[in-house]
């Protein structure tokens, strides 16, 4: 079935919450409002107040909450509005749901899902446009992912949701509707850990995730009519990376471009670029290239500060040709 | 009421106290009309109504001393900020994101209100992120051992945050001039305040600090005057703080993108439009004779000029230019 | 007091309970003189004591059903969590940050509790922290109809954090099977109260979340466990939380790291000595006659046996290994 | 004079507050107490406790009200405990001290410091043992010093606390009391955003701050007696990183070793590594390489553990000998 991004992860939740008792939604308006982005639209009906849980403005409370809850056996999903507000729950992300495992030497687990929308381009300015990303991917005992279609947004939910450890599960919102794509029926799962090789080339590598995915797509068209072939590889896990799939990526293009939205500094394009200085050296022809948010504070609200913050399809392919010639 | 004396140099009398704001009030509320109209004709993004609030932040705009004090507000206190020296046009171009929007050159959305000139303090989107900054301002104003007062407003929704707990116990212990006003609307979004907490009142807060919590009448500007009054001197004699609760209500949805008909019946919308302050304050005005058609007439004409203009230059004002989004990274000239 | 029933199953009567109460408090008191003692001889590098807070944990420990309640302890709770089931040898094992440390194979310092088995949830240093999980805990319990309560300690300096303003709102909404006691020492490290806060009691806070807050005698054992049993009772109706103050004192430095001359006079130390719980329960327990100089000369000299069994256990046991400092980063074997 | 880092930094905030009314100090236990470390130690009894606040448990609040003092004119100095805690304040620090001016478009400011212990080796376990900086380092509008010796932290708490924008001040508290060295009485500033040659060599570069500068300087050492001629650099600056003068040393030894306490993936060595092969790649003779702590939760208390987790100078001569044999 052609589903959006947003129905997937409603109806694959819904699905999640039928079949095991465990699962309940923690969040802001989540309930009667079905969410600001209506992820939720629908499970307070059907589910009642006590499995989707509006919660009070209480970010800490509400991924605390969870850690508490998934400690003795349930399977919270908790929804943070926007990912720009998770930043006061980091404490109890960082400091307990990552580290709760190794500091009880698995005697106590946080088998637990934080749901949030991420990144820019619907004029969301500084504090509804952040990428999150690069900044939980420093805390070994998390999960991440970040699926770009709808058949990823149901595969790597349920992965999330059946995993042993606290996943945040990143949403980028303006794939929500502008996404669609075929979505099994079937039961099915996206293991977290793999990336996938969207489009062959042999010209050079882009590594991309999120709705950037869908610019690195928009890229290699532009290149293709360039003769420049370019391979793009979504990422989709983003703790842990799949770097055999990049290393083996590298060893056919031997050039390397990394694409995020997020910041360029201490970017997730930091570690893929440092990993394959590392790891793939001999492979590189060319020096890695990272095509990213320039180091500003935030995306501004006004459209041409939007415009020239967020990279697109056309600076990609700028950049990818620059590199291919290298 | 037993008004002595005003702290805004430009009121001598209750007159002309009551009669600035509701002229505040109104302009707010005819300026939140034109938001939304712009909006709905594709003008700007994001819309934050006043509708409501219009009383508590005339009430409290002119209890401060506006040529000193420091305001924290709440996102929807534009009333309050009118008062306070924002003009037509500055809003307007805060509004649509220009150039010349005096909060942050349009970097920002709507209601993150903001100007070092007027001793408005930056806010950001995040809830109640300003409060430990209201104290933090409210502590130089004793470091420095001058009388100056900061107000610090925020949502029933925004107090459930720790930042509200950790900024009143900071406040309390040092006594600071701050008061804390928690503008509640009975909404976080939609979450009714059932769902937010298991109290009537936020104010009852207070006394697990240490300071006085009052509750008042926020669609009642005198009410809240007064009230405000009250906590504002306290605060100038080096008494501490105080949180005073407005109870108020938002007409109108929670932004321009939200859709209020999915948490709340029209009839209690309607049922709340009959404590509408620019209603029940027109009225008073009119029965104290200090409004009447004539008078009423030649307001509205005024404030529809002013927002005439501020409308057709705003939607004619530069935007952010390219080049200058890179800037104010850093105050070394670095970024 | 008026005690019909006790949770604990190996208590029936008064008499039993008040010399279990003793002997937990005794055995805490001593394993704690021992961890200082070894630490002073240069085996492990950080001790936290007991000392001052026995009455508390005891109290609460046996108003609780250990068969079934969880415990979201307290840092300084050593006297309720061997109520609860943790031996000597675990203790000192955790002290010495053994492998056979039950809390988490020596990954953590001393009094970073934690046992799944015992329902004990595992405490990390940042103060409050937990406070959210507890209440996680109690939503569980609601939410599978189990009609379990959720103990959860933290300290007066701890109560500044907004974790606990946030943990305990979300409790009162959902009116959650979860007691809050805070242990107030009147020090965060060197910090008195007064500098802390501007309130005489954290219990006044309560009332801001709409649900109970009361003050209790935190060297009296038998006032804390009555007061303890009220509130767990309430909770187990499903009535909600309740707020207890149990007002104790610290007799040692903060942690063998602390220097606490620097901040309290002797004096005041000593004079806090008067409400020891081990003398003045202890002087009860004779005056009741539950206590004469052979049973409590047995009581020591098994405790004393215990304590060295433990000590001897622990320093012999082996440590964390290399290969076992890479384990348990992902449940699916993946680190 | 010789002087301890401790030393240092205590005098030089006495200097400071000495010279500038608008200093004050912030923290817990900072005040009667004078610090866990004794970073305070007498600057209660000779300031006042208005200008020496001892703060209850509230990091949020001891940020945030900074943050307020700042922008109306004073020059706060804010102390976390251990850099662990720093955690509650995360938002603070991220969504308001880095993001005012920029967002204000400069019309309010945010001169402040956060001066903050961190690293491990000293029995500290999880929670004081954490090194921070990969993760603020990722946030534009901050920024980060860690100094190595006393000289640099003298230089550097003056330069910050004069910077008009806030700078996160990182005291490695193995340091403190273990390395000492020459602090002149004359005012001096090390500038922000300068790295430091400490060491010249041919062979390969070291690229190291704060404890494991040391640990660097005595690998370099080791590998001396093996006639292999390291290059030690100390990075002072974190954010922003000198980037000029770690492209010079790769320039001139053609290898590149990055070392820190923090954990592998996204710590700073990423930044590092993907700057170096994207913009000195054609000055690389071998990949780039990492020392650094291993991708765990925390380290461990147990010494088993810790020393397990924490690179020395023995894993780094080790790693170097490895890389200038490539
Ligand atoms: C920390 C945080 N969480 C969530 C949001 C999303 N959000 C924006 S406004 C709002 C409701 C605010 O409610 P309240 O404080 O009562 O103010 P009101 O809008 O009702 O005036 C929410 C949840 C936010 N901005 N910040
Ligand atoms: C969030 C946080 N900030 C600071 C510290 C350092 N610290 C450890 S214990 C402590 C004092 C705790 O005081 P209180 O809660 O009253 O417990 P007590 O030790 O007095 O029993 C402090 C400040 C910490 N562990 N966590
Ligand atoms: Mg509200
Ligand atoms: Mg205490």
């Amino acid at each position: 079935m052609l589903k959006s991004i947003i129905e997937t992860i409603r109806d694959t939740l819904r699905s999640e919450m039928t079949r095991d008792e465990r699962v309940f939604i923690l969040g802001e308006d989540v309930g009667v409002l079905g969410g600001v982005f209506r992820a939720t639209e629908g499970l307070y009906n059907e589910f009642g107040p006590e499995r989707v849980i509006d919660a009070p403005i209480s970010e800490l409370a509400i991924i605390g909450v969870a850690i508490g809850a998934a400690g003795v056996g349930l399977r919270p999903i908790a929804e943070i509005e926007f990912a720009d507000f998770i930043h006061s729950a980091f404490d109890q992300i960082v400091s307990d749901a990552a580290k709760l495992r190794y500091r009880t030497n698995g005697d106590w687990t946080c088998p637990m899902v934080i749901r949030t929308p991420y990144g820019g381009g619907i004029h969301g300015a500084l504090y509804h446009s952040q990428s999150i990303e690069a900044t939980y991917a420093h805390f070994p005992g998390l999960k991440i992912v970040a699926p770009a279609t709808p058949y990823d947004a149901k595969g790597l939910l349920r992965a999330a949701i059946a995993d042993p450890d606290p996943v945040l599960y990143l949403e980028h919102k303006k794939t929500y509707r502008s996404i669609k794509g075929e979505v099994p029926d079937e039961d099915y799962i996206v293991p977290i850990g793999k990336a996938q090789v969207k489009r062959a080339g042999s010209d050079l590598s882009i590594f991309a995730y999120g709705m950037m995915l869908h610019e690195a797509l928009a890229a290699a068209e532009i290149l293709e009519r360039q003769d420049i072939h370019a391979e793009v590889v979504d990422l989709r896990s983003l703790l842990p990376i799949d770097w055999e799939t990049i290393f083996e990526s590298v060893r056919k293009t031997n050039r390397a471009l990394i694409v995020h939205e997020d910041t360029y500094t201490m970017g997730l394009g930091a570690e893929i670029g440092a990993r394959i200085a590392e790891q793939a050296f001999l492979d590189l022809d060319a020096p890695i290239m990272r095509v990213t948010g320039p180091d500003l504070p935030g995306v501004p609200f006004n459209e041409i500060g939007e415009k020239t913050f967020l990279p697109n399809a056309q600076k990609i392919a700028d950049a990818a040709q620059r590199l291919a010639a290298f | 009421m037993n008004l002595q004396t005003f702290p805004s140099p430009a009121i001598t009398d209750i007159e002309t106290l009551e009669l600035a704001m509701y002229r505040a009030m109104l302009l707010a509320r005819r300026l939140d009309e034109r938001m939304w109209a712009l909006n709905r004709q594709g003008h700007g993004h994001f819309a934050v109504s006043c509708a409501g609030h219009e009383a508590t932040g005339a009430g409290y705009a002119f209890a401060l001393d506006v040529t000193r004090d420091y305001l924290a507000p709440q996102h929807r206190d534009l009333s309050a900020l009118l008062v306070w020296g924002l003009t037509p046009r500055d809003v307007l171009c805060h509004y649509l994101g220009k150039a010349a929007d005096p909060a942050g050159a349009g970097r920002q959305m709507y209601a993150h209100w903001g100007s070092r000139r007027l001793r408005i303090y930056s806010l950001s989107s995040v809830m109640s992120g300003h409060v430990p900054h209201a104290v933090g301002i409210a502590l130089a104003s004793k470091y420095r051992r001058e009388d100056t007062v900061t107000w610090c407003g925020f949502g029933d929704g925004s107090s459930s945050k720790g930042d509200v707990h950790e900024s009143m116990n900071f406040a309390a212990i040092h006594k600071l001039p701050v008061v804390f006003c928690c503008e509640n609307n009975g909404f976080a979004i939609s979450v009714p305040q059932s769902k937010q907490m298991a109290v009537e009142n936020v104010a009852d807060r207070a006394a697990g600090y240490g300071f006085p919590g009052v509750v008042v009448d926020g669609m009642n500007p005198l009410a809240v005057y007064e009230t405000a009054r009250a906590a504002i001197e306290r605060a100038r004699r080096g008494d501490g703080p105080t949180l005073i609760e407005a109870k108020v209500y938002r007409y109108l949805p929670h932004t321009s993108n939200d859709d209020d008909t999915r948490y709340r019946t029209r009839e209690e919308v309607e049922r709340a439009r009959e404590r509408d302050p620019l209603k029940t304050f027109r009225a008073q005005l009119y029965a104290e004779q200090l409004l009447d058609e004539k008078s009423e007439t030649a307001l509205e004409n005024e404030i529809r000029a002013a927002v005439d203009d501020a409308a057709d230059f705003a939607l004619n004002a530069p935007e952010l230019s390219a080049a200058d989004t890179f800037k104010q990274v850093y105050g070394d000239g670095s970024g």
